[in-house]
């Protein structure tokens, strides 16, 4: 049932072997299992050697188009995620952890931009004083990680992101992130600020 | 910086032409809210805006001396510069969060499987460890039990005259001193010390006539016969 | 797509309406991303009110019946787990290999370097006592094995090292043990060891 041509495209130049049911079933096992993404590689070490990998993912990805469960591009591998449609209702009976507040997304995105990036230049970039709270409630989530140290005086810590960040946000890899010069273009300002007085002298609301 | 950027973006205008006006109602609103919000933040903001003021001002009026102009020019360019890269930075971050975020919009397996098996079975015996171990534990020993000098099991005169004795007469022709030395002498000095006592042993008995001693060069093999003499047989 | 009849069994009598596709997707995604068993009352909790969700999880059950994950029941409710028979091709053994402790480690260079070596010899050079435990765990593991008695008073067992001791070691030979002549630079030997050294683990005399 796996063979269904609909269901398995198959872009790729003809692989030695068909991915048959068999190995389909291991995939499904392997990705449902993890935690972390799954890489093809990952994959192929627990394939019969005539079977490539990537065919067998692309064809486990067309049999969970549309479900409630799919698989999805993380980092360099793939993982099952629960379809975006649910989200509303899911989250009526998943806890989910709160949203990062604004000032630990704008920290993630000057890391994103400009690692690997010291605290100095972190703060210089915002303008104010990066808290201890912000660093690690990035730190615990695993988002942004030490990525060694400038050589320069002090030496400071250098931070970057993590592949876990990656994931955060269902990225492949960070070329993904919008370029630079299309969102200086971008005049329009995000919905998320709608107001001159911003969210933090909002009074609080909740 | 969050607060002139909202400035900036409230006035869809560039710094140099931020009205006045408009900057003492915000001021004057910010205010009326510093009441009902956190006082530092609406306090960062006075500075802010106090800042921005000034800079406003240094554009408006002609300056005396010209590098004072040119710094209020150039401060004004940095502040912009800095405000295009917080727009950036905030648009990305607007960005980041518009998409499905992990365990907020969409959900990981939320009980993976682990089928990772440690397997602790085997043992490993490094070179290094294991040769500091065993050059610890000598030390310790060593330092543990006081020195005591090893017996010597010499062959003494007296046992080599008694060897000499029960040999000497079974031998009919010359024979060489080695010869009577005992057995299993391992250790060179063992067997240098028994040589010696033969030699002795061999004199002493040479002298009653009992043997008779032939050495045929300076350091050449000392040969021994059965003599005339009677065997003096130590107790 | 997934309504393949083929996959979807429907075993149950006929619930007040049938499970749809949507209640499936919402099942699939709940016990997929939920940490503990889904019972049938947590899916009902976000399903709509006429749709009984039992027969939504037996429904569930039948599509993955076969496949590389199962649903299975797990306390009073239901949770994925990936198909039995793949288990041992997923599993991934790491070996981590354990150090043996000081005192065995002492005690059985002590065996190498001096063997065949009864206790009380052992006991000397380590000037303390050995305890029966680390004499028996090195004798479980095979490291050192009785090599005979000592013909003296008492008939003291004599202990040397077994093939698997090189063979941990990675050595052809005991001749190969490092020489004790270039682990004892700085200090004389102690006065009590030498003639206990067995004649193969002299130097070389010529």
């Amino acid at each position: 049932m796996s063979d269904d041509p609909e269901q398995t495209p198959q872009p790729t130049p003809a692989p030695p072997r068909e991915p048959d049911e068999d190995a389909l079933r291991l995939a499904e096992a392997l990705v449902f299992a993890s935690a972390e993404p799954v890489t093809a590689r990952g994959l192929a070490r627990i394939l019969p050697d005539d079977i490539d990998a990537e065919a067998v993912l692309a064809a486990l990805r067309a049999r969970y188009a549309g479900r409630g469960v799919e698989l999805v591009d993380a980092g360099n591998g793939v993982m099952f995620r629960s379809a975006l449609d649910l989200a509303p209702r899911l989250r009526k009976v998943i806890e989910t952890p709160r949203r990062l507040p604004r000032v630990a997304m704008e920290t993630l995105a000057i890391v994103a931009y400009h690692q690997p990036v010291t605290r100095p230049e972190i703060e210089h970039i915002r303008g104010t004083a990066l808290s201890q709270q912000t660093l690690e409630s990035l730190l615990e989530l695993n988002l942004i990680a030490p990525k060694g140290r400038r050589e320069s005086p002090g030496r400071p810590t250098l931070w970057g992101t993590t592949s876990e960040f990656l994931t955060h946000f269902g990225l492949k890899d960070l070329r993904e992130l919008p370029r630079r010069e299309d969102l200086l273009l971008e005049t329009a300002p995000p919905k998320s600020v709608p107001e001159v007085l911003p969210p933090d002298l909002q009074p609080p609301s909740d | 910086m969050d607060l002139l950027l909202d400035l900036a973006r409230s006035q869809k205008v560039d710094l140099a032409k931020i009205s006045i006006l408009s900057l003492v109602d915000q001021f004057l609103a910010v205010i009326e809210g510093a009441k009902r919000v956190r006082l530092e933040l609406a306090a960062d903001w006075l500075v802010m805006a106090a800042w921005l003021t000034w800079l406003k001002s240094r554009l408006l009026v002609p300056a005396a001396a010209d590098d004072d102009l040119e710094s209020g020019q150039e401060a004004a360019e940095a502040l912009a510069a800095r405000l295009r890269e917080m727009n950036v930075i905030r648009t990305l971050a607007a960005w980041l969060n518009a998409r499905p975020v992990l365990g907020q919009d969409v959900f990981p397996r939320g009980a993976p499987e682990s089928h990772i098996e440690y397997d602790r079975s085997r043992i490993v015996i490094e070179a290094g460890p294991f040769v500091r171990a065993y050059l610890d534990a000598i030390r310790r020993g060593t330092k543990a039990s006081p020195y005591t000098p090893r017996a010597l099991t010499l062959w003494t005169v007296q046992d080599a005259l008694r060897r000499l004795a029960d040999l000497v007469g079974s031998l009919p022709d010359w024979t060489t001193l080695e010869q009577f030395l005992p057995d299993h002498m391992d250790s060179p000095t063992e067997r240098r010390a028994a040589m010696a006592s033969t030699l002795l042993a061999s004199l002493e008995m040479a002298r009653g006539g009992a043997v008779r001693l032939r050495q045929e060069e300076a350091f050449g093999p000392i040969l021994v016969r059965r003599g005339s003499g009677d065997i003096d047989r130590p107790e």
